[in-house]
């Protein structure tokens, strides 16, 4: 039974939590013009590591926000909780950022795209 | 050939726990007390925490800031205000308050980004007190109730059982208001009576 | 009956003022207040009171503790009996019905013993060797091995007891009330940390209730016990739990506690749980549950009679019970002096200590042979005697490197014997936490080593042997773990303590017979498996050398006892076996099983606590449900929902019922409550937007007071829910999911909101329950309405169809919906859930003169299927797009995105093949195809048969006069005209493809 | 590229069903064909007279060679299966079947053993039928007692919906040419006497169906039979020696890393369930598969209560009794991504509550042990049976929850596929482009508990 930090309620049990796969999955902006493959690769394939993991989850049964974690999923050492849209600040998390092959938040993603809404 | 009002107290409305209270009463000793607290005003507030506009436009329709501190509830007079999210509180007030409450925070936070949503009806008060509140809490709680961590002022949202609660204790016998949707409540009181069981039960109108 | 004939005259914690009767197999003894069904067994004599599981061997009780592998006891009759509970862990009462198990037709004479006498034929895993043929023959050997197998008997009927769970936080959780962790304990306390102490046994105090010989700060250890347990008891903060088992560690210092409340007294009071299960959350945990002693490997081993020497020291010391008039004592170590010495003083003959080290030395051996005891050193007891009790032993001298015996062999007449083969640190939980382990040569087992959670082992459970070790370990774990949660203390210094010393060890791991290993007599290794030293070498021979390869091609730990005491042996077996053949190959190598919860067996009730029965799963209902009972209705579960399912006159089936119903929707006024369908508050400047992104349709557009029907779908394209939602000011939208749908969308929303679309000015709020919904529909039901809804123009142009008013309903403030799930003319009349009741009742009176008809979830089916509307969940399965439903139209071709678009477009999603709806006309009009029946193109004689689709939604149609469906067919609307079969059992119905709608076609009647 | 095409609108139905067993030849054989002592009960009775010290191996403990035809990745029952057919009906026996920890120590030897074939859909009824049929005449092909044992599987329905979910799955598993018989209440009452049937239940038994042919299986036994029968043939079953990466040349695999050292292989095929993604990570590529774990429990050993195999969705649990008497109990998975082996205790809790409530004789049983595994998942609950981006390099994962009873189903058609590089017709439906393309084979929509 995982006891997860929530960001604003403070430490939870797992129970309370759902857990939203892998993070900082980038949403194509133009996926008309992506190939099938392309696009089931954003839709379907999720890091899925031994070791430090990018997750999200959402205090659903509290506070229902959403946050981003890293756990090491070969022991479920927590080590790090940062919030939405933001990049993970220790060493492991920006290890884990680094690896992963589309590393943008959607507030990256907009920032990059100049627009807002 | 269906009876007109179920027991519901005369001249009041139902609630969800009319019919599933049964008769009032119990050991003097109890160390639980249960009771439902009939139609409270409840409603959502939601608003950015650092919009000044809006935090001064809540404070002056509620008459106290709204908390921004996670797990904790404001008070004034008999209003609570429950800290729920970081942009969304829970307004409890005394049962026809609401619409007038309402209105305050409308025209107080005009020209913000808010929203005011009554819930008065989406959810019931059960009030739990007694000297065994606490351990009964904890038969289907997993957050940290020990007066050194939980205290008179505290609130939270978790589950309870099986259902979802946002409760706050505010007396230190302790006493807890646990806010419960409409239909889970049967299944709560239900449930917290058995969890009393081996404390003694009494319940009060 | 002359009775406890083995209870001594003094000594013991036993209260001799409270004599307890009891029956075991039939015959009534007499124990004491403060035995176990074990001590008091022992007392009277009764060694021999279990049969071993595969060979039904004679077994005798064997240890003093939960580690028991042979005293299995069937406990109590009735719904309230309990299979294979430990003897040595049953708490005497007055009135105990115990019985043996595994034997029959009894104790002493057991036909299932002859798998005795054909051992030989039984080695480890021969049935995969054997019972293949004939193939069709294995269910019938299966039946007499399954019968052969289990152990005791389950209860026939329903549990009358109750189990109960409970949180708790702690700042120091400590596991074991021995000294160290009795130490541990008083540390943490002192500095007011919030401390849990547990232990299974009855008493706090572990093994110094049986080590009478050591002294701290010069009083009797027990005194040290009592002084420290009146300290903890009189903390505020201090939690002492007996009767509880430490059963699982998990992540992040969650551990499990099994809490034994009323077994022990007999009759339980009705208010108090049989047992809690508490789930523990402890910022720092501290392990002292102490060692397990180790059984000796030695040829027939396994005689009743045969004990542990830890165990006979046990039952001297606390119960007042000797195991035997002539106890041989067997041993590698110098422990078992001290039970030698504690028998010898009370007067029990010693036959002989035998000593397999050659040269044992030191005060407790000079002692021995200060008392007269016959020490045997550099001995092997190489066999034993006697039918259902050992009756004597034979002994030989060892050979300088143990490996065999030489000369003539001695037989020493006993009837007890106590054996000796050194301690196994108690690693469990530990090892559960994620701990790694290390092999001690100190203690030749395995000792923690690396921790991963925030956790301490100390004492005996840390490879400590000494006494005093044991107290300063704990004090210094106690003191730092209440530090590192947030107190202040010092280490205080442990006290004096005065204990036999302890010399080597000489690990024999199997003690050698007069034959090869196998040849004769059998050396146990796992007693209760009835794993022997043999098996494990035919493992190693046949390549099953992984430890876990011989656990599982052996039993070997798999039984009740999950090895304890047999595991270590085992596996040191292994490591000479492989050490012998491979290189490097040795015990630390080979590794140990894996330890899992619980660390003793668990009441499958106590984990299920109060969560069945009417806490299984909360039943909601609605604020109307009291009238849909008295009503008579039949309610259907939908999701947790509890709904109006039909409401039936006397005597009418659910056809007649819903064919009523239909017709009163159609023709008069019909009356459902909608209440459960999820409901969604949306306000802010970007609701609008928010909803185009997450509908396939287009939002910017509606205007306020005005409706739409939505869909959504999954990233995947896939159909998700579906809706009306409303637009009930600029910012604000009142937007309705499915019941089922309804917590699931909630998130939904949230989540694409918080994580891909933050820059959105949206709020979200669920009003599902602030909302009572009674929906009305057909021809009068406008009129109706009218009647109780003075300020709301009713009329088609001033509340047009996909609309919303604000006004008063039988005197209630009410949201209206003119939205028809129907096809008729109908209004949604939402009221604040308190008036839900009233509301509903205020229709049926004023709708009395037009015979107004409540209708349940089954009319509304047949209802919507006919002018068909799909049911997501019915129609839709998961895989299902828009235009699988036929619903292009609802599916924006201009929107540049929105959640599942670009799904919709991939290659097989596009595919002309694929199953689209239609729906389909039975050539019988009165036949109605079972929903979920499978269609075909052609019907082959037998099957397989290819199938093309699958009826989804089936009814009686009375409004059509006949039946109708609805099904996803592969080309779907291609097919319109064909006629395809659906072979059932039985039968085969032929039907026609036609368009999925069944009545009313132009949709006139939604106008009223 | 790894798009291997399958034509849109070719039915999938007609060959599903009576693909023979034994394709690649060598049908009708028995019993080990190489070398190996052969177990029976003679062989059993003679043993017995020297004291047993005259068995051999199961199977060697071969040294690592520099070079195979085939590198199998994965010693679990498909790996195992993968060889053993390998050899047996394509002839290839070079080959290193290469484990990081003991043969069958994956969710092999950790499952809850549950084998039936009632799929909803076509292209998963032919695959877990194909298995069954392997099933039928396996102990006596591998000469080795695998306990399998058709002692029936029924599944519950508790609700209206569930009950017309079940019309469709027993329909299409009949049409299909799987037996199934429905039951009422009354006659699942008389199958399970211990079974609650009161209709005042929160999930009352409205109803269910049975697979007869269903049944379980000993687990080790099947690794164990296959890694012998395997072995039988030449197969190296090389033990404790993870590999660590590829060799990969222009786009082709040439061979594996290994904790002992670089293989050299003209294929290389992985089974390795729960690390699919972490040993496609060596490779460079991405699998759909989340790797989550998946519970099970066992009481202690009961005289004979339980003599069918039960599974029930709404109240989310399975169970049976083992030939050794243990109440073997499971649920679904844990909720997030982990490789502990060990989930969180609200699972056990609430599949223990499940079976509480369904059997109410289990209160007073003691669970003995509990446990997890790693399960490998696709998002459509279907496996992975493919070429890979690499050539020569083959996977076959995705069984999740599910996979035991496919064992030799999976491992025979894996083997066709490496012997071929082609897929054949019943693993055409299961490879990898199916995700692109769209075309998913979603056993979760209505097929319930994935078991
Ligand atoms: C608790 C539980 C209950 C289940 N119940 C059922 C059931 O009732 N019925 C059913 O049909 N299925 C069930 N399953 C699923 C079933 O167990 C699996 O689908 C199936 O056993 C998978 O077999 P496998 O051979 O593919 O994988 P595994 O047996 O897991 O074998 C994979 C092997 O790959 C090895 N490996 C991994 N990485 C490497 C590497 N880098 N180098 C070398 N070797 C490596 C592993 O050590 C492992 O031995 C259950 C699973 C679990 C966990
Ligand atoms: N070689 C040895 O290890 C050895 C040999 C003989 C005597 N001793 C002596 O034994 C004593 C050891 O003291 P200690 O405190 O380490 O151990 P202990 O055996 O005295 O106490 C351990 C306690 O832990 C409890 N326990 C174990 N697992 C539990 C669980 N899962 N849940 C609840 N309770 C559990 C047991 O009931 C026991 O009371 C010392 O006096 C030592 O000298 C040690
Ligand atoms: C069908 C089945 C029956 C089992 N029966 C037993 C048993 O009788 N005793 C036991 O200790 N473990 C039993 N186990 C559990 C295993 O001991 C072990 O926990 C499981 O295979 C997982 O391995 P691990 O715990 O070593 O990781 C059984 C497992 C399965 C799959
Ligand atoms: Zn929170």
């Amino acid at each position: 039974m995982l006891l997860i930090d929530c960001p604003w309620c403070g430490p939870r049990d797992d129970e309370e939590f759902h857990y939203g796969g892998e993070a900082h999955i980038l949403r194509p902006r133009d996926a008309a013009a992506l190939s099938d493959e392309a696009f089931a690769d954003y839709l379907f394939m999720q890091q899925n590591p031994k070791g430090p993991h990018l997750e999200r989850w959402s205090h659903n049964h509290g506070c229902r926000r959403w946050f981003n974690m890293l756990r090491n999923t070969a022991t479920n050492e927590i080590l790090e909780i940062y919030p939405m849209g933001e990049k993970p600040k220790t060493e492991a998390g920006q290890a884990a950022y680094a690896a992963n092959w589309r590393r943008e938040t959607a507030a990256e993603k907009n920032a990059l795209s100049g627009e807002g809404s | 050939m269906v009876e007109k009002v179920g027991p519901t107290p005369p001249g009041l409305d139902p609630t969800p726990l009319d019919r599933v209270i049964g008769p009032i009463g119990g050991p003097a000793e109890a160390g639980v007390v249960l009771s439902e607290r009939r139609h409270w005003g409840k409603l959502v507030l939601r608003g950015e925490p650092d919009d000044k506009k809006f935090i001064t436009g809540a404070t002056k329709a509620l008459g106290v800031a709204p908390p921004s501190k996670p797990n904790t509830a404001a008070t004034i007079q008999s209003t609570a205000i429950i800290w729920t999210a970081p942009n969304e509180w829970l307004v409890v007030s005394e049962p026809g308050t609401e619409a007038a409450l309402e209105s305050a925070l409308e025209s107080a936070l005009a020209g913000t980004h808010h929203a005011i949503t009554n819930v008065s009806d989406h959810s019931t008060i059960i009030r739990l007190s007694g000297t065994a509140a606490r351990a009964v809490l904890a038969k289907g709680c997993a957050i940290d109730l020990h007066p050194r961590v939980f205290g008179v002022g505290q609130s939270a949202q978790t589950n309870l059982a099986k259902a979802q609660v946002i409760f706050r204790q505010f007396d230190e016998m302790p006493s807890y208001d646990i806010l419960v949707r409409a239909s889970f409540a049967p299944y709560l009181w239900a449930w917290l009576t058995d969890a009393g069981l081996e404390f003694g039960v009494r319940v009060e109108g | 009956m002359s009775g406890q004939n083995h209870r001594l005259a003094n000594s013991g914690s036993i209260d001799r003022s409270a004599p307890l009767k009891f029956q075991f197999d039939g015959q009534q003894y007499e124990g004491y207040k403060g035995d176990t069904l074990a001590s008091a067994l022992l007392a009277n004599g009764v060694h021999l009171v279990g049969r071993s599981f595969k060979y039904h061997r004679p077994r005798g009780i064997m240890s003093a503790g939960s580690e028991e592998p042979n005293a299995l006891i069937q406990l109590g009759d009735g719904n309230r009996t309990d299979p294979n509970l430990r003897a040595t862990r049953i708490e005497l009462r007055d009135g105990l019905v115990a019985a043996s198990q595994n034997r029959w037709p009894c104790l002493k004479f057991d036909v299932g013993s002859v798998n005795n006498l054909l051992h030989r034929f039984f080695p480890a895993g021969f049935y995969y060797k054997t019972f293949m043929w004939p193939a069709s023959w294995w269910l019938k050997y299966e039946h007499w091995i399954r019968r052969a197998a289990g152990l005791g008997k389950a209860p026939q009927g329903r549990d009358p007891d109750r189990y109960e769970k409970t949180h708790r936080h702690c700042d120091v959780l400590i596991v074991g009330g021995g000294p160290a962790g009795l130490a541990a304990a008083l540390a943490a306390g002192r500095t007011g940390a919030r401390v849990i102490l547990v232990d299974e046994g009855t008493l706090l105090g572990g093994s110094l209730w049986s080590d009478l010989d050591c002294t701290i700060d010069g009083a009797p250890g027990l005194d040290w016990v009592r002084a420290t347990v009146a300290e903890l008891q009189a903390m505020p903060e201090v939690t002492l739990l007996i009767r509880t088992t430490a059963t699982g560690y998990y992540d992040h210092n969650y551990l499990t506690l099994l809490e034994r409340i009323t077994d022990h007294l007999g009759t339980a009071p009705d208010h108090l749980p049989r047992q809690r299960l508490w789930k523990i959350r402890a910022k720092r945990v501290v392990l002292a549950a102490g060692a397990i002693e180790r059984p000796l490997v030695f040829a027939n081993n396994d005689r009743p009679g045969i004990m542990l020497a830890s165990a006979a020291r046990t039952y001297m010391n606390r119960f007042a019970v000797t195991p035997g008039r002539r106890v041989l004592v067997l041993t590698n170590n110098d422990d078992a002096y001290r039970t030698a010495l504690a028998m010898h003083a009370q007067g029990v003959r010693i036959a002989g200590l035998v000593d397999l080290r050659a040269q044992p030395k030191g005060p407790l051996v000079a002692a021995a042979a200060a008392a007269g005891i016959a020490v045997h050193p550099g001995q092997a007891v190489v066999a034993t005697r006697g039918a259902l009790r050992v009756s004597s032993v034979e002994i030989m001298k060892l050979t300088a490197d143990g490996a065999g015996v030489t000369g003539s062999a001695r037989k020493i007449e006993c009837d007890a014997v106590a054996m000796s083969g050194g301690w196994t640190p108690t690693v469990h939980m530990f090892s559960q936490s994620g701990g790694k382990l290390r092999w001690s040569e100190d203690v030749s087992a395995f000792v923690p080593d690396l921790s991963v959670q925030a956790e301490t082992s100390v004492g005996s459970c840390n490879g400590a042997v000494s006494l005093v070790k044991c107290l300063k370990q704990g004090l210094k774990a106690g003191i730092e773990a209440a530090r590192a949660t947030g107190y202040k203390g010092r280490v205080t210094a442990a006290p004096n303590v005065g204990e036999p010393p302890q010399s080597d060890r000489r690990d024999l791991w199997v003690v050698p017979g007069k034959k090869p290993l196998g040849h004769a007599g059998k050396h146990f290794v796992d007693f209760q498996n009835d794993v022997t030293a043999a098996d494990v070498h035919l493992a190693a021979r046949e390549g099953y050398q992984s430890i876990e390869h011989l656990k599982r091609y052996t039993t070997m730990g798999m039984g009740t006892d999950q090895g304890k005491t047999s595991n270590i042996n085992a596996l040191a077996i292994m490591g000479e076996v492989l050490g012998a053949n491979v290189p490097g190959a040795d015990v630390s190598r080979v590794g140990h099983t894996t330890f899992r919860p619980p660390y003793t067996p668990a009441t499958i009730g106590a984990y299920a606590g109060r969560n069945i029965g009417a806490f299984f799963d909360p039943v909601r209902t609605t604020a109307m449900d009291f009238w849909h009972r008295e009503a008579g209705a039949k309610f259907e579960h939908v999701g947790q929902w509890m709904r109006a399912w039909y409401y039936p006159k006397p005597g009418e089936s659910l056809r007649q019922a819903v064919d009523r119903e239909v017709k009163a929707a159609r023709d008069g006024v019909g009356i459902l409550d909608a209440t459960t369908l999820g409901k969604i508050d949306i306000q802010g400047p970007d609701a609008a937007e928010f909803l185009n992104r997450v509908y396939t349709n287009v939002w910017l557009k509606l205007a306020p007071g005005r409706a739409r029907y939505g869909l959504m779908l999954k990233e995947d394209g896939m159909v998700m829910d579906d809706g009306v939602t409303a637009r009930l000011s600029e910012n604000r939208f009142h937007m309705t999911t499915t019941t089922g749908g309804a917590a699931g969308v909630l998130d939904w929303l949230e989540e694409w909101r918080q994580t891909e679309w933050p820059d959105l000015k949206v709020y979200i709020t669920s009003v599902t329950e602030q909302w009572a919904v009674a929906s009305i529909c057909g021809p009068d039901c406008r009129t109706l309405l009218a009647e109780l809804c003075p300020d709301i123009d009713l009329a088609n142009d001033a509340f047009p169809f996909m609309s919303v008013r604000e006004g008063t309903v039988a005197g209630i403030a009410a949201r209206v919906f003119r939205i028809s799930f129907t096809g008729e003319l109908s209004f949604e009349i939402n009221v604040p859930r308190r008036h839900g009741l009233a509301l509903w009742q205020a229709m049926m009176e004023a709708g009395e003169k037009y015979d107004i008809c409540p209708y349940g979830t089954e009319a509304m089916h047949v209802l919507r299927a006919e002018k068909g509307f799909i049911i997501v969940g019915q129609e839709t399965d998961g895989t299902v797009t828009p235009s699988d439903l036929c619903m292009d139209w609802i599916v924006s071709k201009t929107k540049v995105d929105f959640v599942g678009k670009r799904a919709l477009a991939r290659r097989d999603i596009v595919s002309a093949d694929r199953k689209r709806l239609v729906g389909l006309l039975t050539e019988d009009p009165n036949e109605v195809l079972p929903e979920g029946a499978q269609i075909v193109e052609a019907v082959q004689p037998e099957p397989p048969m290819a199938m093309i689709g699958h009826v989804t939604s089936s009814y009686y149609s009375p409004s059509c006069g006949r039946s109708i469906a609805m099904a996803l067919v592969k080309g779907g609307p291609t097919r319109i005209g064909e006629t395809l079969s659906i072979p059932l059992a039985g039968k085969t119905i032929r039907a026609v493809v036609t368009e999925p709608r069944f009545f009313d076609l132009d949709g006139e009647r939604a106008n009223g | 590229m790894y798009r291997q095409l399958r034509q849109p609108g070719s039915s999938n139905r007609e060959w599903a069903m009576n693909t023979p067993v034994n394709s690649g030849g060598n049908s009708g054989m028995r019993g080990l064909r190489g070398g190996k002592q052969r177990y029976s009960i003679l062989s059993l009775a003679r043993n017995a007279l020297s004291h047993h010290e005259n068995w051999q191996r199961a199977w060697r403990a071969p040294e690592l060679k520099p070079a195979y035809d085939v590198v199998i990745v994965g010693a679990g029952g498909h790996g195992l299966a993968t060889a053993y057919y390998l050899a047996s009906r394509h002839g290839i026996r070079n080959i290193a079947v290469i484990d990081k920890g003991w043969l069958g120590g994956g969710n092999t030897g950790r499952n809850t053993t549950i084998i039936r074939s009632n799929y909803l859909w076509d292209e998963s009824a032919a695959i877990y039928e194909h298995s069954m049929k392997l099933w039928e005449g396996l102990s006596q092909e591998l000469n080795f007692n695998t306990m399998f044992s058709q002692r029936g599987v029924l599944t519950l329905a508790h609700s209206e919906h569930e009950l017309r979910e079940m019309t469709r799955r027993v329909e299409a598993i009949r049409l299909n040419g799987i037996d199934s018989d429905v039951l009422n209440p009354a006659q699942i009452k008389q199958t399970v006497p211990i079974i609650d049937t009161d209709p005042r239940l929160r999930y009352p038994v409205m109803g269910g169906f049975i697979q007869r042919r269903g049944g379980t299986a000993r687990h080790d036994a099947v690794a164990w039979g296959y890694a012998r029968a395997a072995d039988d043939m030449g197969v190296d079953i090389i033990q404790n020696c993870a590999v660590t990466g590829f060799l990969i040349q222009d786009g082709v695999v040439k061979g594996v890393e290994t904790e002992k050292g670089t293989v050299r292989a003209g294929k290389v095929a992985c089974v390795v369930a729960g690390h699919a993604g972490v040993v496609a990570d060596m490779a460079g590529f991405r699998l759909p598969i989340t790797s989550r774990p998946l519970q099970a429990l066992v009481s202690e050993p009961i005289k004979p209560i339980l003599d069918v195999v039960i599974m029930s969705n709404a109240v989310h649990m399975y169970v049976s009794q083992s030939d050794k008497g243990e109440i073997v109990l499971g649920a679904g998975a844990d909720a997030y991504n982990g490789y502990t082996q060990r989930g969180s205790l609200t699972v056990p809790e609430g599949m223990l509550a499940a079976a509480v409530e369904l059997f109410p004789v289990f209160s007073r049983l003691q669970m003995l042990r509990s446990w997890g595994g790693i399960v490998d998942t696709c998002p459509d609950a279907s496996p992975v049976i493919s070429k890979t981006p690499v050539s020569n390099l083959y996977f076959n994962c995705g069984w999740g929850t599910g996979g035991f009873k496919a064992t030799p189903g999976s491992g025979h058609v894996f083997a066709d596929l490496i012997a071929r590089d082609a897929p054949n017709k019943i693993a055409a439906p299961f490879t990898l482009d199916r995700f692109s393309g769209g075309y998913l084979i979603d056993e979760h929509g209505a097929a319930g508990v994935a078991h």
